[in-house]
């Protein structure tokens, strides 16, 4: 049971991660590998408002962490977007593995800077885990996970709906689909480009706050998760948004199951993979993905 | 063509770079270089060691320096990675490195030993514990404990406190590995059963599976660094279990200052070097750090600085008068100091003494972390 | 030796639950020029596929030569002499125009040569270079390609793109080539051009020519035999003056 | 007489550049050899040339599978991993066993370790018939990830703690390196520029059309992994020889970034290209190590990173097109009206190159997998994904591919 909610809530981290690289590869189609540095720096800046908050403005901790939570997550907006228009813009039209390459030498630069102004020394801080625990019969469950996977569960449903249902969603759609003719039909595609990237860092800021309670803050917080997240997207078939949750679960799930089974614990890593490239074998556009036919 | 001419003015850069490199011999001063993780992952360590080295340098030349000699230091990055170990020790060597602190995390420290051994360069590495790092050859020293050693004593320790023992332990790493490898034979032969489970650097940010599996453990003996240290440390406490016994290894140094008021879990450590010590040196040492770095010296800057200490012990004893000397007469000079009977240093992380394996031996103290 | 050199019988697909074609029984004489023609969507490029491998039919099979063909691979196909060119050019287009014709030319058995005697640059290699460049001439030639051999193939203007796309596939030794539109886009003149040399490689290299095409003067003129479709069936068959004169054909052209 | 003649044509083709690199290489190695023998190379240079070297080595491998192959690989170190581990054991054993000249045994356990490298190389090859771009991506790092967790396993060679080799001799190694690359250069060069290099670029530059053709697609995909494998392999051996100690974690998906990093800076497709960058970033990244050291390191990463981006954008951007051309030497002289078609645009002209790496799946919301019950036939949907009718696998066919594949290496061999 613990082991279940743990790998739910890992694996909502991964989805909430996931859900950001599917969206910018859907929508710009390359692969943002400076993902996982965008929810690094999340985690940093929330450390810092509230050590920040708490030394200086003595608050309570809850109002603390929701001022830094909110602060981080505008941060991060606006660092996608900055990213997006220095980076990234530039190379639309190019081959995607030119933006392949500058996300790469992104992801070293937020690195570097990282460890510039906060050095190397990996810093922990408390905020979800200071909830304690709960009791549900004989079992012992962490708060922090329950949230985890609750408020994953409801940023994923309100992601969907928001894609569905508003004129800026389906817009998001019809630039996936075919940006020249969406351009046509009136749609302002470097709007929605940075939309998209908008929305994917604010996700990420989310997956910094929840993965706080089990990881320390490094500037090389993000690049595991980062590519657990990636593969978590692809398992999912990629651009797929039910796809990157399905996948970040399963990843997640299969991580801590792994973990928690002695025999097989030092091989978790391999076994997350192998499961990768079987899904990927028997159904070679991830589990959701979608078909394409070409015109022979 | 454009291909071409850019070929041709690579090629041209890279040829006039190694006509002009070269090894320049020092002038007064003595050089000591050393390389270590300065970013990425373990970059935490290596800058440790690099301060820790750099304030005994500054302490040393401001005394007058030895007999009359400067020296001088320099850490080059090597992102705890053994090749660019290997380049930054020819780096080094073309910088004019005379003597070496070797490198910081064992891996690399490996392939520098292995280079130094080629060359016939003295090192002394402040925390590289794997037993492989001073077989590398004549002229490797340490100040650490060598892994085993810790193992062996934390399985003694525990064994003889408490019955239902855990263990977690990094698979991936060298430090970890060693020290459980010990620690596992100590076990088997003491006869007692207890419950292991690993993790590895691509999986090291949770250890939810972990503690859940181990929760009905008194205590859990984890060979690994303080950053995971503090996640188990976390873990424990936020998911209940914050009456487990963590039992670490000199790797916890420094874990303090990662911990906040929520963990509860007793915590307690194998170290030469305690920073509450009331020694004179000590308090001498981390008084003078924490003024010139904002932060409290770990066991890494500890180790770093001891290690420069006592090479200016060695070549006191030698009656070195002058700085210019090719490292491989220092190299000679430096191993005869060392191992020469009756040569003992008092440093900040104990009283040592080597033999000519390159060990070191200094009494470990059992830290409680409050 | 079988009396027709393809013999297709109740060939049929359906995908989902949309049956592209249905009951497609063609059979084409060794050395005829063959016709295939019908609106837009009426299963030609559908049987085209079928007929190369790139679709498995879900009914009938497809005989060459008396030898069944169901099932077998496109490179299998290929190798059993059926070559083909694509409604939507498919040049190698980042290749020189001879190299197109030599990836042609590449399972010849007289051009057979090991990747190590090409990576270690053995005699044998040479040899094989040599005599491929020029058997590729050759046929650039047949086309009036030869001086263009060293230009780009995305370099060349359209009707000739569509006869470098005919001449690569000759390059495959085919005992039936399959023609996907290979007038479209082009001018009378070319479209002229291009009648001599379908009947020119039909008699020099002892080919079968199986084409889909739009242009009904074209069609009228070198096809000895047609098959119009119309929503995945075979609406009539039989020579071509008399099909292109059916009341039925019309209707389904003109849409009456 | 007939040789002759096709070099001489090969030349006037303006071929030439095919063989400028050996050239380059080889005076190199003269130049570095004289410098030694009366100078004698400063320390770093003695483990950095290798280095090198095997970078050199490892992008022109992976540039057959990126460039020329277009399948995008992100698991080129996995290949480098098992290399450095089977060939180190091997020399490790020869050595053991006594009286070899350290030459032979370095020759040996490069073949060894190349075997086994090509091996798993058709092992990966396997999922590269079925996926494509990004999930073929993907899958190849997992690959390389799986790869690195099993030897950290395994305490034949070492666990976590790696495993130890002897250093081979600074002053011979070097000259052993570009030898080695040289003679992987030559490999690629001539296979690439042969009837098999056609038949892998026309699978690049239209793989329904080459199946058309007949090509065996199965075959050449299978054959370009587990050469590039085996270069990848061998070049392991020269990183156990530099190094002296082989630690997994050397070999993670960081390490076949940068791999790739190096092939697509080179342009994809040349491998001049891909010799000029590996070496550039190989020295760049030294450089730095030794010019940023103490507590200037993090700055490094951050000019690296920065260097990285511009490039990337100054040669790839559309906006910058106008820009490259006027600062291409080769356009300085057309300046009339009527040359303005002939203008180059770029040195590596990157954005020419066709790949299979195409990325252009769409985001999409709901749970239906496949267009199967849309009313259009599939072959009216015009989409450029190339995503079309797969045959059930044929195991026989895979199979004996591969044999013909591993005995044509193993006659490589011997």
């Amino acid at each position: 049971m613990a082991v279940a909610i743990n790998g739910l809530s890992l694996g909502a981290i991964y989805a909430l991660i996931a859900l950001g690289y599917t969206m910018v590869y859907g929508i710009a189609k390359m692969l943002n590998f400076a993902h996982g540095d965008v929810i690094m720096v999340g985690a940093y800046i929330i450390y810092t408002m509230c050590m920040f908050t708490w030394n200086i403005g003595s608050m309570p901790i809850w109002l603390s962490s929701l001022i830094s939570f909110v602060v981080a997550m505008a941060v991060c907006t606006c660092l996608g977007i900055v990213i997006e228009k220095v980076a990234y813009k530039p190379l639309r039209g190019a081959s995607p593995l030119a933006a392949l390459i500058t996300a790469i030498g992104v992801s070293y630069l937020l690195q570097g800077i990282a460890q510039l102004i906060w050095g190397a020394d990996q810093r922990t801080i408390s905020i979800l885990d200071r909830l304690g625990t709960v009791n549900l019969g004989s079992y012992v469950i962490k708060w922090s996970a329950i949230i985890t996977v609750v408020v994953g569960a409801i940023i994923m449903v309100c992601l969907v709906m928001f894609i569905k249902k508003t004129r800026t969603g389906r817009a998001m759609l019809a630039v996936s689909e075919d940006k020249g003719a969406a351009q046509m039909m009136g749609v302002n595609v470097n709007a929605i480009v940075s939309i998209t990237f908008a929305i994917g860092s604010g996700l990420a800021t989310f997956a910094s706050m929840f993965y706080l309670p089990i990881t320390s803050v490094s500037p090389t917080l993000g690049a595991m998760p980062g590519i657990k997240a990636f593969a978590a997207a692809v398992i999912g078939g990629i651009g797929s948004i039910p796809g990157a949750m399905l996948g970040g679960v399963l990843l997640g799930v299969v991580e801590v199951v792994c973990n928690s089974i002695s025999a097989v614990a030092s091989y978790t890593t391999a076994i997350e993979f192998a499961l990768l490239i079987i899904i990927l074998l028997v159904r070679p556009i991830g589990l959701l993905g979608k078909k394409r036919r070409i015109k022979v | 063509m454009k291909k071409t001419r850019i070929f041709a003015a690579v090629i041209a850069t890279m040829l006039i770079s190694c006509l002009f490199a070269g090894s320049a011999f020092a002038e007064g001063t003595l050089k000591i270089g050393a390389t270590g993780p300065l970013t990425g992952d373990a970059s935490s360590y290596g800058i440790s060691v690099n301060q820790g080295a750099m304030l005994a340098v500054e302490e040393i030349n401001a005394a007058g320096g030895v007999n009359g000699f400067e020296l001088e230091f320099n850490m080059i990055d090597d992102k705890a990675a053994a090749a660019d170990a290997t380049t930054g020790f020819g780096q080094l060597m073309d910088w004019g490195m005379q003597a070496s602190l070797g490198s910081v995390t064992s891996g690399s420290c490996e392939a520098f030993g292995q280079q130094a051994a080629q060359y016939h360069v003295f090192f002394l590495t402040p925390s590289a514990s794997a037993a492989s790092v001073i077989a590398t050859g004549d002229t490797a020293f340490r100040v650490c404990f060598g892994d085993p050693d810790q193992g062996t004593l934390a399985a003694e320790e525990l064994t003889s406190r408490f019955e239902k023992i855990g263990c977690i332990y990094d698979t991936s790493d060298t430090y970890s590995s060693g020290i459980y490898a010990a620690f596992d034979e100590k076990m088997k032969e003491l006869g007692v059963e207890y419950n292991t489970f690993t993790f590895d650097a691509d999986n090291k940010k949770s250890f939810a599976a972990q503690v859940e599996a181990l929760k009905d453990c008194q205590v859990i003996f984890c060979p690994f660094y303080y950053t995971e240290a503090s996640l188990v440390a976390k873990e424990c406490s936020s998911s209940g279990h914050g009456d487990i016994l963590l039992f670490g290894c000199d790797g916890f140094d420094g874990l303090a200052p990662l911990l906040d008021d929520t963990v509860t879990n007793p915590i307690e450590y194998i170290t030469p070097f305690d920073v509450e010590s009331e020694t004179e040196l000590t308090a001498n040492f981390v008084a003078a750090y924490t003024e010139k770095y904002g932060t409290a010296p770990d066991q890494f800057a500890a180790d770093g600085y001891d290690c420069i200490y006592t090479i200016k012990a060695c070549l006191e004893a030698a009656g070195m008068e002058d700085a210019s000397i090719d490292f491989a007469s220092l190299t000679d000079i430096l191993v005869s100091q060392i191992t020469a009977e009756g040569f003992v240093v008092e440093g900040v992380t104990g009283t040592m003494t080597w033999d000519a394996t390159g060990a070191c031996t200094k009494v470990p103290v059992i830290v409680v972390l409050n | 030796m079988a009396e027709y050199l393809l013999e297709t019988q109740d060939l049929g697909i359906s995908f989902g639950g949309l049956k592209a074609v249905q009951h497609a029984n063609i059979k084409i004489r060794k050395g005829q020029i063959y016709g295939m023609v019908g609106p837009n969507g009426a299963g030609k490029t559908t049987i085209f596929n079928m007929l190369t491998g790139v679709y498995l039919p879900t009914t009938g099979t497809f005989f060459l030569d008396g030898e069944e063909l169901k099932g077998k691979t496109q490179e299998q196909i290929n190798h059993k002499g059926i070559a083909r060119t694509f409604q939507n050019i498919r040049l190698f287009s980042n290749m020189s125009v001879i190299r197109n014709v030599m990836v042609g030319l590449h399972n010849q058995p007289q051009y057979k040569c090991g990747f190590l005697t090409s990576m270690f640059r053995l005699p044998k290699h040479f040899k094989v270079e040599k005599a491929m460049r020029q058997h590729a001439r050759d046929i650039l030639k047949v086309f009036g390609l030869d001086e263009e051999r060293n230009n780009l193939a995305c370099n060349l203007p359209y009707g000739q793109q569509r006869k470098l796309e005919i001449a690569r596939a000759l390059a495959t030794n085919p005992k039936l080539l399959l023609l996907d539109e290979p007038a479209a886009g082009m001018n009378p003149q070319e479209t002229a051009d291009l009648v001599r040399i379908v009947k020119k490689i039909r008699d020099e290299f002892d080919l079968t020519v199986l084409l889909i095409e739009h242009d009904m003067k074209f069609v009228s003129t070198i096809c000895e035999e047609l098959t119009v479709l119309n929503f995945g069936t075979v609406l009539i068959q039989g020579d071509t003056a008399t099909c292109l004169n059916d009341p039925e054909v019309i209707k389904a052209y003109i849409g009456g | 007489m007939a040789e002759t003649m096709t070099k001489k044509s090969r030349f006037q083709n303006g071929k030439w550049k095919n063989y400028i690199s050996y050239a380059v290489i080889l005076a190199f190695l003269i130049i570095l050899i004289v410098i030694n023998l009366t100078k004698g190379l400063g320390f770093s240079d003695k483990s950095t040339l290798p280095r090198i070297a095997f970078s050199c080595m490892l992008a022109v491998s992976l540039n057959l599978v990126v460039g020329f192959l277009g399948e995008l690989s992100l698991g080129h170190a996995g290949f480098m991993c098992v290399g450095a581990y089977l060939g180190c054991y091997t020399a490790n054993v020869l050595r053991g066993a006594g009286g070899m000249p350290e030459l032979l045994v370095i020759v040996i356990s490069m073949l060894v370790a190349g075997i086994v490298a090509a091996i798993f190389g058709f092992i990966i090859g396997l999922p590269a018939l079925r996926l494509k771009g990004d999930y073929l991506a993907i899958a190849t790092l997992a690959f390389g990830e799986i790869v690195r967790c099993i030897f950290k396993n395994l305490p034949f060679f070492g666990g976590a703690m790696g495993m130890s080799t002897k250093l081979y001799d600074g002053n011979t190694l070097f000259i052993i390196a570009f030898v080695t690359l040289l003679f992987v250069v030559f490999c690629c060069q001539n296979l690439i520029n042969s009837k098999h290099g056609r038949a892998v670029v026309a699978i690049r530059d239209n793989e329904i059309a080459a199946k058309a053709m007949g090509i065996n697609v199965t075959y050449y995909k299978l054959l370009i992994f587990m050469i590039a494998a085996f270069f990848a392999g061998m070049a392991g051996v020269l990183y156990g020889a530099t190094i002296g100690t082989i630690r997994q974690e050397t070999f993670s998906y960081n390490y076949s970034i940068e791999i790739l990093v190096m092939v697509v800076l080179g342009g994809m497709g040349s491998i001049n290209g891909s010799l000029i960058a590996a070496a550039v970033i190989t020295w760049l990244n030294i450089t730095l190590q030794s010019q940023l050291s103490g507590a200037l390191a993090p700055v490094k990463s951050i000019v690296y990173a920065l260097i990285l981006i511009v490039i990337v954008i100054f040669s790839n951007a559309p906006a910058m097109k106008g820009f490259r051309e006027s600062i291409n030497p080769r356009n300085w002289k057309r300046k009339s009206p009527e040359d303005a078609g002939k203008i180059k645009n770029d040195a590596a002209q990157w954005d020419r190159i066709p790949t299979k790496i195409h990325m252009d799946d769409p985001l999409s919301v709901d749970t239906r997998t496949t267009y199967a019950d849309s009313p259009v036939p599939p072959d009216v949907v015009v989409k450029n994904r190339d995503e079309f009718y797969v045959k059930p696998e044929k195991p026989a066919d895979t199979a004996k591919a591969a044999d013909a594949a591993a005995s044509a290496d193993g006659k490589e061999e011997k």
